[in-house]
């Protein structure tokens, strides 16, 4: 199959992948709004389908998806003027991201050509032996002080630098699972309502926002309600029947 | 009679682990330039027409012994290991971009190749096959071909390597995925 | 015509640093014993009779190839002067680790470069500038400097290298040198 037959059935969008991507470039939808894991999603399932992997497409997958992440990412990145936030010009990226395919095709290429020259250099092998000892002896002597000590005092002192602390926090992959944060919740819900706070009391910042989207989750699938009386105020949640009433249970802790 | 200039050339490169330049050989040996030049093409002549085990090249810059390729299978039997695994697509991909590119960080690579470079650039280091040349402004390990891959390559030199605009696609292919990238989709958005 | 069994002989002791046994090349040929012996002999008389560069010489229990005793001061004059080609700073980092901290493991080196050692130290320990050192208490191999380190470096001994409080950005630490090491490079993996 190519690529751009992979079919996706996304919030913003559903139809094959060459039309997702051509919207996108004519700016019809918004790159930002587009859930590229979701992309990549129906993508592995796709393969899962089919069982094997055709590489050419994998490949060529791999480059659009990659390139588009990246243009997403640079409209995300903060700090930028407002206009070039928006703007996208939509020749520009269409250009890149052919530029992007064929380069990987050309690497690709000479990748295949290194192959056939490593094979076509098979059987020659290179002795590798230490040298006999009356020619190793001599070595000793004819060293000379060539390299500069201080060299090597510069580099321990390059090395006991302890860097700037960089907070990458948000890169690292969390640690904390949406499925360990519903289980805390459904637990929290079992006795009765509770205040947000509480459910992530000493949590570190990725572990917090994990668990509001638990929580944004549970209220999606009807298992919670909350409430709270101003920004920033306590936020208080409750728990809800799969009808929507509040649980009688809940209302005697309430 | 003592030891000719052809036969003491014979026994420097059979020692040397490396490569070695002519002007290293004249050094060693107390001869002029242009006489290790011929005696070194009287050692390859005679590896050649004599049908020797070994062969006289010229590679990563300088002269190297190697065995003749028709001993191989014998040598494998009796060394019970391959000269060198081939490469894995990814491993030849990442040194594809290595080799032409140089230097190279790993983010780069990774960017053209649209996947994590992290394993395959891992297992060429560990084979020697690159090597860390210095850092770049953002502190990222930056990677260059080494004298092996010169060597296992069958080099001279890097400038043997063909352009890289030898690998570029075909118009047809460029016209191709133009095609399916953006005319394909407009088709389909006007329909 | 295919290569003969006595040049494929020669290339298979080209390729063996330790002495080979007769059995073992005619394992590996394919070729009967005998064969093997009198392709040795032709091999062993092919190098005296045409003073090549190279001797073959029956060993305890095997056959080796050597050079021959004529070119030893050309083979010192090109290969006894140590390789001294500036170092990249990969290795001036392993190499000032191993100095400073000796005896080190290779583990170690990584955790504190925060980048994997295992070029930097190869090309060092080939180079001799270190050696091995025994093994730490979980088996990896120790590090120290050597002999030619000194020398390379104009040092009497380890006592003269340059005090590190020059270049030390915390000398208010009071840890020890390798402690601050170790955090510094966990900080810079950790970044």
């Amino acid at each position: 199959m190519r690529i751009a037959d992979l079919e996706l059935d996304l919030d913003v969008f559903a139809g094959p992948f060459d039309l997702l991507l051509t919207l996108v470039l004519r700016e019809e939808i918004d790159l930002l709004e587009v859930d590229l894991a979701e992309v990549v999603i129906a993508y592995i399932d796709h393969l899962e389908r089919r069982g094997e992997l055709d590489l050419e497409a994998a490949t060529e997958f791999l480059v659009l998806i990659a390139a588009l992440l990246e243009l997403k990412s640079r409209l995300l990145l903060p700090g930028q003027e407002v206009d070039e936030l928006i703007e996208l010009d939509p020749g520009e990226a269409a250009e890149e991201l052919l530029a992007r395919l064929l380069d990987a095709h050309r690497y690709r290429s000479a990748a295949e050509h290194l192959r056939d020259r490593l094979a076509g250099q098979e059987g020659h092998r290179f002795r590798s032996a230490p040298l006999p000892p009356a020619i190793r002896r001599a070595s000793l002597d004819e060293a000379g002080a060539v390299y500069d000590p201080a060299r090597l005092a510069s580099a321990i002192g390059d090395l006991l630098k302890i860097p700037e602390p960089v907070d990458v926090r948000h890169m690292v992959g969390s640690r904390v699972t949406v499925a360990e944060r519903l289980t805390h919740l459904r637990a929290l819900l079992r006795r009765g309502s509770f205040n947000f706070d509480e459910a992530v009391a000493r949590a570190d910042r990725v572990t917090v926002a994990v668990t509001l989207y638990a929580v944004l989750e549970l209220f999606k699938q009807g298992e919670l309600s909350w409430t709270q009386e101003e920004p920033f105020g306590e936020i208080t949640i409750e728990p809800r029947r799969a009808n929507g009433a509040v649980a009688p249970a809940e209302r005697l802790t309430a | 009679m003592s030891l000719g200039l052809e036969s003491t050339v014979e026994a420097l490169l059979f020692l040397s682990a490396d490569p070695v330049e002519a002007d290293a050989l004249a050094a060693a040996t107390g001869a002029e330039l242009h006489e290790v030049v011929s005696a070194l093409e009287r050692l390859r002549e005679h590896y050649e027409f004599e049908r020797r085990g070994l062969v006289l090249r010229e590679l990563a810059g300088g002269w190297l012994l190697s065995t003749h390729p028709e001993a191989e299978p014998a040598a494998r039997r009796l060394l019970a290991r391959p000269r060198t695994p081939p490469l894995t697509p990814a491993q030849a991909e990442t040194l594809a971009i290595v080799a032409y590119l140089q230097p190279v960080s790993r983010p780069e690579i990774a960017r053209i190749r649209g996947v994590n470079a992290e394993s395959a650039a891992a297992t060429l280091l560990e084979r020697g096959l690159i090597e860390e040349s210095g850092r770049s402004q953002f502190g990222a390990v930056l990677y260059r071909t080494s004298e092996l891959f010169l060597r296992l390559f069958g080099l001279g030199s890097l400038e043997e390597l063909p352009a890289v605009s030898e690998f570029d696609p075909s118009p047809e292919l460029e016209a191709e995925l133009r095609e399916r990238l953006l005319q394909a989709g407009e088709a389909r958005a006007a329909g």
